[in-house]
C-alpha cells in the first residue's frame, strides 16, 4: 500500500459520510419539488443527525448498540475500499456486512415492528444483493478487473456494453435508498405499516450512527451505478445524480410494492436481465 | 408511470408552499377567529353565556361591576355568542387567536349601565 | 410455522385515528385479526341531557370534523321534522352546496390518505394540495376550514353572494381540471393497482349480508346512496348512484374518485338553483315527539334518532354512523390478507372512528 | 520419524478406540479420547512440519497392506450386502452386488497395477485435511464425551452403548487420516469404504425406526458412490495401468484420453460430499447424535469427496469436465442455499448449509486454477471450523431446551449465553468478511470467470447463504437481555466450543496467510494476493469494530432497556400487552420462511430433476 | 450555540396522537405536512414512533382509555420533548368537557408546552406553536 492509496482511503472514510448527507439533503429537496413542496433546507440531514446524535435515550436491547457500532464501521470500510481502488467484490461483501448488521440489531430489539422489519430487510437484501452482484461481474467482465481503479481506467463507458443492467441497478439504488416501491422494510415515508422496521427500535445516538451507515451506504452504491460512464470525474458524478434523480422520480410516481411481489417479479426480472447482459457478454 | 408528467412539472413549477410565518396570507372576511369583546359596550345581560354551545362564558355582576369571563381555551368559535348579543359588543377577528404556553382565562370587567340600556340596534343577522 | 403477533395501534403510523388490532400473522399472511375501539369515545350523546337543542349543534357538527357539515344537516333535519318547519328552497340549495364541498375534502383527504397507506407520498401530497383548494371555499363561504357551522333549525347561518358563486364555479373548474390529470394514476396506474386490485374483495352478497354502507356497498356494486331520498336539495337535482362492480379497495376507491367528481357536478347545480333570499323559518316551540333522519355521508349512511319530550333538552340523540355499519364486512375480509394490505383494507373502508365512538 | 508421525495418526486413533471398547469404563473412556485428541495434534504437527513431503511407511506399503485393501473391497461390500439382505433393501443389495461384481472384475481381469510409487503424498491440500481431522475432529471427540452421557440419560438405556461409539467413532479419525495422506488409490479406497460404514454405523447409533431408515438411505447412496469411485479406478487402471494418485493427476497424461474415469471419480466424490441430487443422505444423517453430525457429516467424512475433487484439479482444469464439474457445484451451492432458507430446523439448516459449501469447494475443483484450489482448500479448512462449532453449539443448545427447532431457539442468548453466542459468531463466521469463508466464497466467485452461468448461481447462492446466516444469528438473539445466568454448560462441552470458536474465528482472520502456508508454490500463494492485498487493513478495522464494538456493549449491558414500543398499549409484564377483551397477549415472534418460494417438499423435487440432469451430463460429457 | 444545540432546534421531529378527537385537529395537523404549508421547511417530518419523535402533538379530549396510551407514549419519547395541544378539545377538552367520559384536556395527563386554541386549530396557529415551542426549547438549551 503506497502513500496515495493511503490519502485516497482517508479522503473516502471523511468525505464519503459527508457526500452521503449531501445526497440525502438533495434527495429531501428534491423530492419536495416534485411534490410542489418548498422542501427543507440542504442541509437538513446534518441537523436531523445532530440532534440525534444530542439525544440520550434508554436502548431497546443491550446487543443493539454493538452492531450499530459495526455496521457503520463496515459502510466505512466499503467507502474506503473503493476509494482505495480495491476490489469492488469486496466491497460489495463489507457493504452486505453492514447491512446484515442492521438487520440483526433490528433482531434484538424488543418491538414487533423492528422484527418484521429485520425479516423483509432480508427479503430484500435477497432480492438485491444477486443483482448487484451480478452486475459488478459484468461491470469486471467487460472492464477486465475488479478493482475499482480498472472499472475507472475504461476508455467507452461501460453503459454501451452493459444496457441491460441499468433497471437492475436502479432497483438497487431504489432499495438502498429505501424508496418507494421498495421502501418495504425501513420506510423514508410517513406512514408504513411497520413503523420504521428495522429502524423502529433504534433512537437517539445509535439511530444517528445508522444514518451516518446509511449515507455511506448510499455512497458506495450510487459510486458502483456511476462506473457506467466512468470515461472522467466530472460523467461519473453526472452518472450518480442520474441515478439518483431517477430513483427519486420512480418514488414519486409508484406505489409502495410488497416483498412478494419484489420477490416474486422483480428481483428475477432484473436478475434475468442483468444475467442476458452477462451471457451477451461472453458470446460475442 | 402515470404520475410522472405531474411530477415533472410540479419540479418545475413554483412550490405550492405558502412560505408562513415569513409570508401570510390575508384572512378571509368572513373568517371566525380570535373572539373580542369591547367591554365598554357590554351589558353584562348574560345572554352570550347561556346559548354558548361550549359553557365557556361567565358573566356575573357584583354591585355595579360586571365580570366577563371567557375561558377562551375552551371556545370553539362557533359565533353563537356573536349573533346573540344584544349590544353586538361582541365581535370575531379574522385572525386565530394567537398560541400559549399557559392556559389561561380572559376576565374582562366593566361598569355595569345605570339601568338596562335600551336596544338601539337590532341583533345583527347575516 | 411460527406465528407472530402484532398489535396494531392505537398508536400506528398509518392510523388517522386510535384503534386497536391484534394481528396474529403467518409469513405476513393475518390468520386472526381482532379489534377494539373506544379511544375516542367521549360520552357525546349524553350531552344532549347538558345542552339544549341549539346549542347540539354545535356538538353534532364535533362528532366528526370531517364531515361536521352533513352531521348537523341530518339533526337540524331531524329537529326540522320534529316541529313541522317548512326550511326555505335557498336555505336546503345551500345545505346542499356546503354538503358536498363536505363530501369533496372529505373523498380527497380518504384519496390522499389511501395512497399514503400503500407508499404513494407523491399521490397524497397532490390531493391534499388540491384540497386546499376546497377548504379555502370552506373559510371564505363560512368562516371557518373544517367546522363551518352553517346550519341552524330552519335553514342557515350564512349566505353566498354573487361574487361568491361565481368565485365557488371558477374554482370548482381549476379543481375539476386538476383532478381529472390525476384520474389515469388512481385508476390505472400499475403499481396502484397492485396494490389495489383484488385486494380485500367483498362479495355483493356479503356486503348485503353484513350490513355495509356507503362507498362500500356501491363498491360492491350495490347502487345505493341516502340522496335517493331527496333530502334539502336533492329532490330538485340530478342525481345517480355511482357504484362500480369489483368489491376490492380498487372499486372502493374509484367510487369515491367518481363520487368526488359528481360532487363537482352537483355544486354547480345547486348553485344555479340558488334564488329567493330567505334562510331560516321563524322557529316557535320546543321540539317533541320521535323522529329518525337518514342523510349520505361520505363514508355513508348516517341516522339519527331524536327524541324530544317538549322541553329544550331532547330526551335522547342516537347516532349510528356508517364506519359502525362498515366494521363488520372489514373483520370479514382481514383474515388472509398480506400483512401489508392490513392498512390499505382498513383504510378502504374509510374508517372514521370519532363518529363511531363520539 | 515420519513415519512414527504417521502411524500415530493412522493407526493410534483406532488402538484407542479398541481400548474404549475393551476397557469399558467412562473414565478411561474420558482419558482415552482427550489422549487420543494429543497424540493426533502431535502427529499432525510432526507431519506439518515436514509438508511436503512422499513416505513410504510400511504398514502402508508394504504387500501386506495391499492385500488387506484388496481384502477390504470385497469384505466391505459384503458386509453392506449381508445388512441389505438382512433388512430386505434393494437397493442396498444392488449397489453392495455391483462393487462386490466390480472388486471381482477387477481382481480376475485386470491385471495387478504396480504399487504406487510413495505411498503417503503429503501436499498443502492433505495436510489441510489432516489438520482438520486431527483438530476439529478431537474438538468434537472431547465435546462427545458429555453429550454421550446426557444423551444416553435422555435414554434411558439400560446398558451404555458408548464403549462402540467410540470406537468408531475414534476409528474414523485414523481411518480419515489414513484417506488423506494415501496415494495409492486402492488404499484411498480402502479408507473411503471405511468411512461410509463408520458412517452407517454411526448414524444407525440409536436404533430407532428413523435413525435405521437413514442409515440405511445414507448406505445405499453411499455404495453408489463406491460403484462409481470403484469403476473409475479400474477405468484408469485399464487406461494407464495406474494406481499412483499423483500420477495420474498429470494432465499431460489426460490429453487426447477419455476422461470418464475422472468423471467418475469426481462422481463419487460429489456422492460423498452429497451433492444434489444426492443431498437426502445427508439430511437423513441429521438424525445422529450430534457429534456424529458435526465429525462425520459436516466436519470431515464429507470433506473425503471434495477432497478428491480437489485432487483431480490440475486434471480437470480447463476441460469440459471440469465446466460441467463447476457447474454442478454451483448449483448445488445455489440450490441447498435456497433449500436451507426454508427450514426452522437447526440441524437441517447446517446441514443443507454444509452441502451448499461443499458445492463451492467442489465449483473450486472444477475451475482448477491454482487460485480456485487455494480458495478450495481454505473454505475446506475455514468450513470445518465453523460449521463443527456451529454443530457443537446446536447440540448444546438441544440439550438445554430439547429442542432443535429455530423457532425454539429464539433467545437463546439469555438461557444459555456462551453457546449462544459462540453460535452468533459461528454463524456470522460463515458469511462476514474478513473472514475465511467470505474470502474463500469470493475468491471462487472471482476464480469463475470463465462460467457465467456459475457465477450468476454462486451470486444467487451467496445471497440466500447470507439471509440464512443472518437469521439464524437474529432468532438466536433475539430481543432478550443479557442475563448471565449460571450456565449449566460443563467444561468439557464449552471447552471445544470455546477451541472451535477460537480457530474459527482465528483461521477466519487468518485466511491469507493459511492459504500462503498450506501452498508454499508461488503461484498459488500470490495469485490471490492481488485481491487480498487490501486484507490486512480490512483485518484492522474488523478489529476496530470489533473494540469499539465491546467497549459499547459494555457500556450497555448496564443500561436499563426501555419499554417496547407496541403502538402505547399498557403492559402487565415484559413481552406482553393488554389486548382485545382485556386479554393479555404475549407478544410471539415467528420467522418468516416464504415457503410458497422455499418450502422444501416442491424444491427438491425440481432441483434434483436439475441437478440430475447436470450430473448425466458430467459423465456424459467426459464420454464424448 | 455549539452544532448539536442548533440541531435540536432545527431538527424537530414531530408525533401526532390522536386522543379523543373529533378529527377536525388531526385533519389540520396533516393538511401543515402538505404542499401549501409544507412544514419539513422547519426540518419537521412526521414520524410514528415515539422513539424517533421530539415534538408530540396531541389533538383531542382525554378519556380513561387513551390516557395509559398517551402516557406510555410519552414516557417514550427521548428527551428534551415538547408536547404540544392542539385545539380546544387537547387544551382544556373544549365542548365536550362535561361529556360523561372525558378527562379534561392533554394536561390532566403529560405536562404540555403549547396550547392552541381554535376549533379546530388552523394549520398556521400549529406551525406558530412549533415555532413557539422551539423558542422556549431553545431557552432551556441556552440556558444549560
Ligand atoms: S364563539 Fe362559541 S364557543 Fe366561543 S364563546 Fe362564543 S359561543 Fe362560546
Ligand atoms: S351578550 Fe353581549 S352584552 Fe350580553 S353579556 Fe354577552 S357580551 Fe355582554
Ligand atoms: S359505552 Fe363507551 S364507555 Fe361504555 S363500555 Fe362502551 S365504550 Fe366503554
Ligand atoms: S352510549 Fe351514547 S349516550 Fe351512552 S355514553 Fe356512549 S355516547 Fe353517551
Ligand atoms: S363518518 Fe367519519 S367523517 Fe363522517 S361524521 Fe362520522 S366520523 Fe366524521
Ligand atoms: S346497533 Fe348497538 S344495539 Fe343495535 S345491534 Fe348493534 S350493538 Fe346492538
Ligand atoms: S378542538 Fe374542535 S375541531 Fe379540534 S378536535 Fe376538538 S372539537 Fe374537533
Amino acid at each position: 500500500m503506497n502513500l496515495t492509496t493511503f490519502y485516497l482511503a482517508v479522503a473516502g472514510l471523511i468525505l464519503a459520510p459527508l457526500l452521503g448527507g449531501l445526497v440525502a439533503g438533495v434527495d429531501r429537496v428534491v423530492t419536495a419539488r416534485l411534490q410542489s413542496r418548498m422542501g427543507p433546507p440542504l442541509l437538513q440531514p446534518f441537523y436531523d443527525v445532530g440532534k440525534l446524535w444530542s439525544k440520550i435515550i434508554a436502548p431497546a436491547s443491550h446487543w443493539q448498540g454493538l452492531f450499530v457500532r459495526w455496521a457503520l464501521v463496515a459502510s466505512l470500510a466499503s467507502d474506503v475500499l473503493l476509494a482505495a481502488g480495491a476490489d469492488v467484490l469486496m466491497c460489495f461483501f463489507v457493504q452486505a456486512a453492514s447491512a446484515s448488521f442492521v438487520a440483526v440489531g433490528a433482531f434484538c430489539g424488543s418491538s414487533p415492528y423492528s422484527k418484521l422489519g429485520a425479516q423483509r430487510e432480508l427479503f430484500q437484501l435477497l432480492a438485491y444483493e444477486p443483482v448487484f452482484l451480478v452486475a459488478i461481474l459484468c461491470m469486471a467482465k467487460v472492464s477486465g478487473g475488479f478493482d475499482a481503479y480498472s472499472f475507472m481506467a475504461s476508455q467507452q463507458p461501460l453503459l454501451f456494453k452493459l444496457p441491460l443492467l441499468i433497471p437492475g441497478l436502479l432497483f438497487v439504488v431504489l432499495v438502498k435508498l429505501r424508496k418507494s416501491p421498495f421502501d418495504i422494510s425501513a420506510s423514508h415515508h410517513m406512514h408504513q405499516e411497520v413503523v420504521r422496521g428495522v429502524y423502529t427500535d433504534y433512537a437517539g445516538r445509535d439511530f444517528a450512527l445508522l444514518e451516518i451507515a446509511h449515507w455511506a451506504d448510499v455512497v458506495v452504491v450510487l459510486w458502483i451505478c456511476s462506473f457506467m460512464w466512468a470515461t472522467s470525474a466530472l460523467s461519473m458524478v453526472i452518472t450518480a445524480g442520474l441515478f439518483l434523480f431517477a430513483a427519486l422520480v420512480i418514488d414519486n410516481i409508484s406505489a409502495r410494492l410488497t416483498w412478494r411481489h419484489m420477490l416474486k417479479v422483480v428481483a428475477p426480472a432484473c436478475l434475468i436481465l442483468a444475467t442476458a447482459n452477462l451471457l451477451w457478454l461472453y458470446m460475442e | 408511470m402515470k404520475m410522472l408528467p405531474t411530477v415533472i412539472s410540479n419540479l418545475f413549477s413554483k412550490p405550492a408552499t405558502r412560505n408562513y410565518p415569513f409570508f401570510v396570507r390575508d384572512n378571509f372576511e368572513k373568517t371566525r377567529g380570535e373572539l373580542v369583546n369591547d367591554i365598554e359596550r357590554c351589558i353584562f345581560c348574560g345572554s352570550c353565556s347561556r346559548k354558548c354551545p361550549s359553557q365557556c362564558l361567565t358573566v356575573s355582576k357584583e354591585g355595579t361591576v360586571g365580570t366577563w369571563k371567557l375561558e377562551f381555551f375552551a371556545c370553539i368559535g362557533c359565533g353563537v355568542c356573536v349573533d346573540s348579543c344584544p349590544v353586538s359588543c361582541l365581535s370575531q377577528k379574522t385572525s386565530h387567536r394567537p398560541v400559549a404556553v399557559v392556559r389561561d382565562v380572559i376576565t374582562l370587567t366593566g361598569k355595569l349601565p345605570e339601568k338596562p340600556a335600551k336596544k338601539t340596534e337590532k341583533a345583527p343577522a347575516q | 410455522m411460527a406465528r407472530t403477533v402484532i398489535p396494531f395501534g392505537p398508536q400506528h403510523p398509518v392510523l388517522p385515528e386510535p384503534i386497536h388490532l391484534s394481528l396474529v400473522v403467518e409469513d405476513e399472511k393475518v390468520v386472526e385479526a381482532l379489534p377494539t375501539l373506544g379511544y375516542v369515545h367521549r360520552g357525546l350523546e349524553l350531552l344532549a341531557c347538558k345542552r339544549d337543542y341549539n346549542q347540539m349543534i354545535q356538538i353534532v357538527e364535533r362528532v366528526c370534523g370531517i364531515c361536521s357539515m352533513i352531521h348537523s344537516l341530518c339533526y337540524c333535519q331531524g329537529i326540522e321534522e320534529m316541529m313541522g318547519l317548512e326550511v326555505p328552497r335557498r336555505a336546503r340549495m345551500l345545505r346542499t352546496v356546503w354538503s358536498e364541498l363536505h363530501r369533496m375534502h372529505s373523498h380527497l383527504l380518504w384519496l390522499g390518505l389511501f395512497a399514503d397507506s400503500f407508499g404513494f407520498e407523491a399521490l397524497f401530497m397532490q390531493l391534499w394540495k388540491i384540497r386546499e383548494r376546497i377548504m379555502d371555499l370552506n373559510e371564505a363561504t363560512t368562516g371557518n376550514r373544517v367546522i363551518v357551522s352553517v346550519n341552524v333549525v330552519g335553514g342557515v347561518r350564512a349566505d353566498l353572494d354573487e361574487g361568491q358563486i361565481r368565485w365557488i364555479k371558477d374554482t370548482l373548474v381549476e379543481v375539476e381540471a386538476d383532478l381529472k390529470k390525476l384520474q389515469s394514476t388512481i385508476m390505472n396506474d400499475s403499481t396502484v393497482c397492485r396494490r389495489t386490485k383484488g385486494i380485500g374483495v367483498l362479495t355483493k352478497q356479503a356486503a348485503y349480508e353484513l350490513g355495509a354502507a356507503g362507498p362500500m356497498l356501491r363498491g360492491s356494486g350495490v347502487a345505493q346512496d341516502m340522496r335517493q331520498l331527496k333530502y334539502a336539495g336533492f329532490d330538485e337535482i340530478a342525481f345517480e348512484p355511482i357504484s362500480e362492480p369489483d368489491g376490492d379497495c380498487w372499486a372502493r376507491s374509484t367510487v369515491r374518485w367518481r363520487e368526488t367528481l359528481q360532487s363537482i357536478d352537483l355544486v354547480r347545480q345547486a348553485l344555479d338553483r340558488l334564488d329567493g333570499t330567505d334562510l331560516t323559518v321563524k322557529v316557535k316551540g320546543k321540539p317533541e315527539g320521535e323522529v329518525i333522519t337518514r342523510v349520505e355521508q361520505p363514508r355513508g349512511e348516517c341516522l339519527y334518532y331524536i327524541k324530544g319530550n317538549g322541553d329544550k333538552f331532547l330526551e335522547r340523540v342516537r347516532i349510528r354512523t356508517p364506519t359502525f355499519a362498515n366494521i363488520p364486512p372489514l373483520a370479514a375480509i382481514l383474515p388472509g390478507l398480506d400483512f401489508a394490505d392490513v392498512p390499505v383494507v382498513v383504510l378502504s373502508i374509510d374508517p372514521c372512528i370519532s363518529c363511531t365512538e363520539r | 520419524m515420519l513415519d512414527a508421525y504417521i502411524g500415530v495418526l493412522v493407526l493410534w486413533p483406532l488402538v484407542a478406540g479398541l481400548a474404549c471398547l475393551v476397557l469399558q469404563s467412562p473414565g478411561v473412556r474420558s482419558a482415552l479420547v482427550l489422549a487420543t485428541g494429543a497424540a493426533l495434534a502431535v502427529g499432525a504437527l510432526g507431519v506439518a512440519s515436514q509438508a511436503p513431503f512422499t513416505a513410504n511407511p510400511g504398514f502402508l506399503s508394504s504387500e501386506t497392506a495391499l492385500h488387506v485393501a484388496e481384502a477390504a473391497a470385497f469384505v466391505f461390500p459384503a458386509y453392506f450386502l449381508l445388512r441389505g439382505l438382512m433388512r430386505k433393501h434393494l437397493l442396498v443389495i444392488l449397489f453392495s452386488c455391483a462393487q462386490l461384481a466390480l472388486a471381482a472384475f477387477g481382481v480376475t481381469q485386470l491385471p495387478a497395477a504396480p504399487a504406487a510409487q510413495s505411498a503417503v503424498v503429503c501436499d498443502g491440500l492433505s495436510l489441510a485435511l489432516l489438520l482438520v481431522v486431527s483438530f476439529a475432529g478431537s474438538f468434537i471427540c472431547i465435546f462427545a464425551l458429555p453429550y454421550m452421557k446426557h444423551h444416553e440419560e435422555h435414554l434411558h438405556l439400560k446398558v451404555s452403548r458408548q464403549p462402540g461409539f467410540f470406537l468408531v467413532l475414534l476409528a474414523f479419525l485414523g481411518f480419515m487420516n489414513g484417506l488423506a495422506l494415501s496415494n495409492d488409490l486402492r488404499m484411498f479406497e480402502l479408507f473411503f469404504e471405511a468411512t461410509t460404514l463408520c458412517s452407517f454405523l454411526l448414524i444407525g447409533h440409536d436404533n430407532t425406526e428413523e435413525a435405521k431408515t437413514s442409515a440405511f438411505r445414507a448406505l445405499w447412496i453411499n455404495c453408489l458412490g463406491g460403484v462409481f469411485l470403484h469403476s473409475g479406478i479400474l477405468l484408469a487402471q485399464k487406461q494407464f495401468n495406474l494406481v499412483d494418485i499423483s500420477a495420474l493427476v498429470n494432465p499431460a497424461l489426460w490429453t487426447g484420453a477419455s476422461m470418464l474415469p475422472i468423471a467418475l471419480l469426481a462422481l463419487a466424490g460429489c456422492v460423498k460430499a452429497a451433492q444434489m441430487p444426492f443431498q437426502s443422505w445427508l439430511l437423513g444423517a441429521m438424525v445422529a447424535p450430534t457429534p456424529v453430525s458435526a465429525l462425520l457429516h459436516s466436519s470431515t467424512m464429507v470433506k473425503a469427496g471434495v477432497f478428491i475433487c480437489l485432487r483431480l484439479s490440475p486434471v480437470l482444469q480447463g476441460t469440459v469436465t471440469g465446466k460441467i464439474l463447476l457447474l454442478v457445484g454451483a448449483f448445488t451451492f445455489f440450490a441447498t442455499s435456497a433449500l436451507a432458507l426454508g427450514q426452522s430446523n437447526a440441524k437441517k439448516i447446517l446441514a443443507y448449509s454444509t452441502i451448499a459449501n461443499l458445492g463451492l469447494i467442489i465449483a473450486c475443483a472444477g475451475i482448477g486454477t491454482p487460485v480456485a484450489v487455494s480458495a478450495g482448500i481454505v473454505l475446506l479448512v475455514i468450513h470445518a471450523a465453523t460449521k463443527g462449532l456451529l454443530f457443537l453449539c446446536v447440540g448444546d443448545m438441544e440439550q438445554t431446551i430439547g429442542s432443535r427447532d429455530l423457532e425454539d431457539l429464539r433467545g437463546m442468548v439469555s438461557k444459555s449465553p456462551v453457546t449462544a453466542l459462540a453460535a452468533v459468531a459461528g454463524a456470522m463466521a460463515m458469511i462476514l468478511p474478513p473472514l475465511g469463508m467470505l474470502v474463500g466464497k469470493w475468491a471462487a466467485l472471482e476464480a469463475a470467470a470463465q462460467s457465467p452461468v456459475a457465477m450468476v448461481l454462486m451470486a444467487l447462492g451467496s445471497a440466500l447463504g447470507v439471509v440464512c446466516w443472518v437469521r439464524f444469528a437474529g432468532t438466536l438473539l433475539s430481543g432478550k437481555a443479557i442475563k448471565p445466568k449460571a450456565s449449566p454448560t460443563s467444561a468439557l462441552t464449552s471447552m471445544p466450543i470455546l477451541a472451535m470458536l477460537a480457530s474459527a474465528v482465528g483461521l477466519g482472520m487468518a485466511a491469507p496467510w493459511l492459504n500462503a502456508l498450506l501452498l508454499p508454490e508461488a503461484s498459488a500463494a500470490s495469485a490471490l494476493s492481488g485481491g487480498w492485498g487490501l486484507m490486512p487493513s480490512l483485518f484492522v478495522v474488523a478489529m476496530l469494530g470489533w473494540i469499539i464494538g465491546m467497549k459499547v456493549l459494555g457500556r450497555q449491558s448496564a443500561a436499563t432497556l426501555s419499554t417496547p414500543y407496541i403502538g402505547g398499549l399498557p403492559s402487565v409484564e415484559k413481552g406482553t400487552y393488554v389486548g382485545p377483551l382485556g386479554r393479555t397477549w404475549v407478544l410471539s415472534e415467528g420467522n418468516e420462511y416464504a415457503t410458497e418460494l422455499f418450502g422444501e417438499a416442491k424444491l427438491t423435487k425440481f432441483l434434483g430433476a436439475l441437478a440430475g440432469a447436470l450430473l448425466l451430463a458430467l459423465v456424459g460429457g467426459a464420454i464424448i | 450555540m455549539s452544532f448539536l444545540k442548533t440541531s435540536q432546534i432545527k431538527s424537530p421531529w414531530l408525533m401526532h396522537f390522536d386522543c379523543g378527537s373529533c378529527n377536525g385537529c388531526d385533519i389540520e395537523t396533516l393538511a401543515c405536512l402538505t404542499p401549501v404549508y409544507d412544514v419539513e421547511r422547519f426540518g419537521i417530518i412526521n414520524v410514528g414512533n415515539p422513539r424517533h419523535a421530539d415534538v408530540l402533538v396531541v389533538t383531542g379530549t382525554v378519556n380513561p382509555r387513551n390516557a395509559e396510551i398517551l402516557k406510555n407514549i410519552y414516557s417514550q419519547m427521548p428527551d428534551p420533548k415538547l408536547v404540544i395541544a392542539v385545539g380546544a378539545c387537547g387544551c382544556s377538552g373544549g365542548v365536550f368537557r362535561e361529556a360523561p367520559n372525558v378527562l379534561g384536556g392533554v394536561d390532566k395527563v403529560i405536562p404540555v408546552d403549547v396550547y392552541v386554541p381554535g376549533c379546530p386549530a388552523k394549520p398556521e396557529a400549529i406551525m406558530d406553536a412549533v415555532v413557539t415551542g422551539l423558542g422556549k426549547l431553545k431557552g432551556i438549551l441556552e440556558a444549560s
